[in-house]
């Protein structure tokens, strides 16, 4: 875990709403894992932004962030440039488990994308289901198409890709071609849909979630979620330290 | 260099800085950041005799320069406390206050009775924590309560005790007499003034708990004027809190009467701000010529008025 | 375009907003900026039965997210801003909101009844300010107090009277109650939080009171959650203030019980303020599909406790 | 007066503590007079900070604000730069008198001295004496060589110009060359000097006050000044609105 100021080396729009960042931090660059995120500072604002690591170039030090524009803070964000530099803590809590083989499903939904990309590029033999509102909408499929073996998109409004939810491609996938696991990440709804079709199709499934944080590391129990513990027990974990990456069946949602 | 070292009821604190409950767990996180040995002293998470699961999420919102948190004292009981917790911090050569909570008399008794013979340094009985409902925030508001689970836990504690007052009442000095004349060994404030925040879109309000506890640089004005009307109606220490974000900030709640000072919510935005603190503490011994921070503890001179 | 028109005792104010006493003076400074017709009305500066030099300097000191202000009720005194000021508000065709302060009973009743028969549209009664030693804040922190200088005034008034309420009490519902149980027709809230700043250089409080009021930006939960309990609390009309700086903090404060709102300190930082407000509701309106922004008073819907 | 976003066209520091900006502003420039100040907005802070006006180019639409760095509001103000913007709410109070003749003495004592050019450049026969700590600190040396007849300079060590203060340059000339006016801006001992100096010599001073501000525009009553008004009476005037400059016979410093 490193805390500090740390420059952008480069900024671009991924669309009106979705700004991409590099930034040099080696020392986190070394470290992060992909599922991972960071606490972003937001010029002017009292807490930092929680924002999951999209990409990681661990040769030339450099993290990829992307997020959306949301309320104030990520706007603030998304005024900064090129040279310029942010407050960053990271990386933070726990990314998604990386399997020695077998075939994974990675689902990103809207903005629930960026950080499936990361894993996408860690892991070998992958199918990416991506999921849009609508064409306009979309985002980072040139990286998943080089990432992954197979990539699968979908719009609410059918505009690009086929017409539907993630989920809509995922149950004949499980049917079909039963991964050895499901990992995602997007809107509660849908890690609700994932997590049904997975159990009922009994492959595990891992899921990135969100939370409200203050400290970002686990010491003030800010953004509490009921889970199960190792030893099956009930307890409130918290999502930035025992998360954001939960397996499925050891969440409430 | 100066001696930033405070005595603190016979404890002595290798720096007046102290981490607020509930903004550092029990240390341990932090701990893969910095060796949290740092702080001259911890006071965990507010503990209870039972394990809590505290309140439904959303449990933080923000607020300008500040947050609201509504976290309503998730803690794994005292029993973890003692067993997990206290040999990891004692470990880390910093001093250990156990912040104590309660909903009835007989769970502050029985927390501060259990805890006795453990090896703690302080007990900060938190009788103002907002988010628990008919909880310990009924005795904070008023001089009887307050002085009557004052009395209660110093007969049962085997401690040195530090009460820890809450903001949200008329007469701060009043309180803080009451507890001082119930035993109080000293005074902690401030804790949080109640705060709500809405959702102007789903018209709800954004806490899951409707309102909420406000700490960060914005209560550091009410912070300061409390501690230095409570400083001024007791003779025990006062530890002072509520929104120190910098070293000047430490520095002005000290000469306002505090001995120690803590710091929370803004970790938060600086989670390696002990380290500023302490560099600009020393920056301002040398500029003032002071050899220990300790001198400047209630050396504000108020106009005269009148 | 929805409705912003909001009425408040029977005086229909163009809009929700009041410029906050004290912030404005009397409208006059701001008029060579622009047209402060557009208010839907003004709470002049706290006025007195004789004129008041106010405090020393200095009177202002900037804290995070807000200012303290020890002014200490400069005014010209209640004849003059008979003469002046009422004729030249009046002009600008906005409410305007005649806010009373006093030391003693008898002030109070004096200023209500000279006030009785001249051209304004309420009282605001001022019993909360923190900068008047010996003077309203005693009122202002009891509801016996607050019920009582309530009661002479409204006997004495010729206008209808909204009670000003200050945030430094344990338990705000309750004063609120007592003033509308002695007859308040409104109450408006809060006035300033108590605070402090020192300088550490010189080791003297920055306020030459030593003490002030802290308003802006960071007192704002607060102000919400206090205009939440006092519009559960009672059934006159509520007047929200308190750190609102923006469009979606007015509607924030409306939905937590206010039917119109006052904006002060934030003028400091953004001398336009009102007319971005004002665009911002009407969008919001627009977006929301509301017809009047009056619809939205009280509307938040608080989560279920237990 | 006028409220409003303004560039910054240009920034140079004059010492490392005094930082020098040129900002494009006509709507103010058109309106503003020698003396009058500004409200100028630091990025990240409540209250804006007032700074008089150091130099007025009507024709270019520019003003010049000339600030030291004191606390954290001008040192966030001090890390603005060319081409960035600030918020302005300006010109503010009442500047210098204008008379129509006569000889003028201007005094300038620290960062005094910048207010104290826009009054030389539009006064035709003026004599500047100018205090500062140490010729390091000197500042808007040329400018004033070029707007007055006569520019004297004095430090507290003796490194430029005389040793000593401006009183003690002043002194000799109320004796030798009578001005018919003195105008001057500096820390309040040097204006009680003043004060007393002029007084004696039956010459007319106005003197350039600061306190601390909240509206900056006489609204708030922060900045209260004991002075005399029209008719003679004591009252507690505005330093923002009545003043900055007072004539000294006027005010209780
Ligand atoms: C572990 C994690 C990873 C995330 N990764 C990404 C990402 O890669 N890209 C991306 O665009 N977004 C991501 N988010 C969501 C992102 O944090 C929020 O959109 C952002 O905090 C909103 O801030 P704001 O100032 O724009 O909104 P505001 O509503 O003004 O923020 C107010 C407060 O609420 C918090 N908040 C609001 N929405 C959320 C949310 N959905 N989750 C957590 N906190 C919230 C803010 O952090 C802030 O403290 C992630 C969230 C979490 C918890
Ligand atoms: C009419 C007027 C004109 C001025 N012109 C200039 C100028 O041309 N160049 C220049 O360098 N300075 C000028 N000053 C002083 C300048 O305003 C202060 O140095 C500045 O406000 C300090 O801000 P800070 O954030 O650095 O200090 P901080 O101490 O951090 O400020 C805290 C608060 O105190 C106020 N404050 C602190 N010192 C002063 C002061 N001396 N006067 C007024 N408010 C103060 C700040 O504005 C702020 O509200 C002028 C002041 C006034 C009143
Ligand atoms: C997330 C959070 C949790 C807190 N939990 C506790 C607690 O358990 N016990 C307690 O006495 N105070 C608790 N507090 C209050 C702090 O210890 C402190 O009194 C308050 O936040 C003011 O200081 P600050 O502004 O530096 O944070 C909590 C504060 C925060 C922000
Ligand atoms: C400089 C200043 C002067 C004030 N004077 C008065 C006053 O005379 N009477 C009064 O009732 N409130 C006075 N107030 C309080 C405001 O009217 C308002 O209640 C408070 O500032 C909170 O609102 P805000 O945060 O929007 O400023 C004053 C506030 C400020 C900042
Ligand atoms: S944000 Fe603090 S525990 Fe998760
Ligand atoms: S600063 Fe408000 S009256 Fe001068």
């Amino acid at each position: 875990m490193v805390e500090g100021r740390f420059t952008i080396v480069n900024r671009t729009q991924l669309t009106d709403r979705i700004v991409d960042l590099w930034i040099d931090c080696p020392a986190l660059a070394a470290e992060a894992q992909p599922g991972q995120f960071v606490m972003l500072g937001a010029p002017g604002f009292f807490l930092r932004r929680p924002i999951s690591i999209c990409q990681i170039d661990r040769t030339g030090g450099f993290l990829r962030l992307v997020f959306e524009i949301k309320g104030e803070g990520t706007r603030a964000l998304a005024a900064l440039d090129i040279n310029m530099s942010v407050q960053l803590l990271g990386p933070l809590g726990r990314g998604f488990t990386l399997p020695e083989g077998g075939r994974t499903v990675l689902i990103g939904g809207g903005i629930g994308t960026p950080p499936m990309l990361s894993l996408a590029m860690a892991l070998p033999d992958t199918t990416a289901i991506l999921g849009f509102r609508t064409a306009a909408a979309v985002i980072l499929k040139e990286e998943f198409d080089a990432a992954c073996g197979e990539v699968l998109l979908c719009t609410d409004d059918g505009s690009a890709g086929e017409r539907g939810f993630v989920t809509d491609l995922l149950r004949p996938l499980l049917e079909t071609a039963k991964p050895d696991r499901v990992c995602a990440c997007g809107p509660i709804p849908m890690l609700r849909g994932i997590a049904e079709l997975t159990r009922a199709a009994g492959v595990p499934a891992e899921l990135s979630l969100e939370e409200r944080m203050a400290c970002g590391v686990g010491a003030c129990r800010g953004c509490g979620i009921a889970m199960l513990d190792d030893s099956g027990r009930r307890v409130i974990g918290r999502v930035c330290k025992d998360g954001p990456v939960f397996p499925s069946d050891r969440i409430f949602l | 260099m100066a001696d930033l070292s405070v005595n603190l009821l016979g404890v002595t604190l290798k720096n007046p800085l102290i981490a607020a409950s509930g903004t550092f767990g029990y240390g341990r996180e932090y701990q893969e950041l910095y060796d949290i040995g740092v702080w001259g002293g911890v006071s965990v998470k507010g503990t209870t005799l039972q394990p809590r699961d505290g309140n439904p999420m959303p449990r933080i919102a923000e607020t300008p320069a500040g947050m609201l948190n509504a976290i309503g004292l998730q803690n794994p009981g005292v029993e973890a406390f003692i067993r997990e917790e206290i040999p990891f911090l004692r470990s880390k050569g910093t001093a250990i206050i156990a912040n104590v909570a309660g909903a009835t008399l007989e769970d502050y008794i029985g927390i501060a009775e259990r805890l006795s013979e453990e090896d703690v340094d302080l007990l900060e009985l938190n009788i103002s924590c907002p988010n628990v409902k008919r909880g310990g925030a009924t005795f904070g508001v008023t001089p009887e309560g307050a002085a009557e689970v004052t009395k209660a836990v110093k007969e049962a504690s085997g401690h040195p005790v530090m009460v820890k007052l809450s903001p949200n009442v008329t007469d701060i000095a009043e309180i803080a007499r009451a507890v001082e004349a119930a035993g109080a060994d000293a005074i902690s404030l401030i804790n949080t003034l109640l705060g709500m925040r809405i959702n102007i879109h789903t018209r709800r309000p954004i806490l899951k708990n409707n309102v909420g506890g406000l700490s960060g640089p914005a209560v550091f004005p009410v912070a300061v004027r409390m501690v230095w009307q409570v400083a001024r109606a007791v003779s025990v220490p006062v530890v002072g809190m509520g929104g120190i974000a910098s070293a000047e900030d430490a520095i002005e709640m000290m000469l306002a009467g505090a001995t120690a000072v803590q710091i929370g919510a803004a970790l938060f935005s600086d989670p390696l701000l002990p380290f500023s603190v302490l560099e600009g503490m020393q920056r301002y011994c040398d500029e003032q010529g002071i050899d220990s921070i300790g001198e400047i503890t209630g050396q504000v001179r108020p106009w005269n008025q009148e």
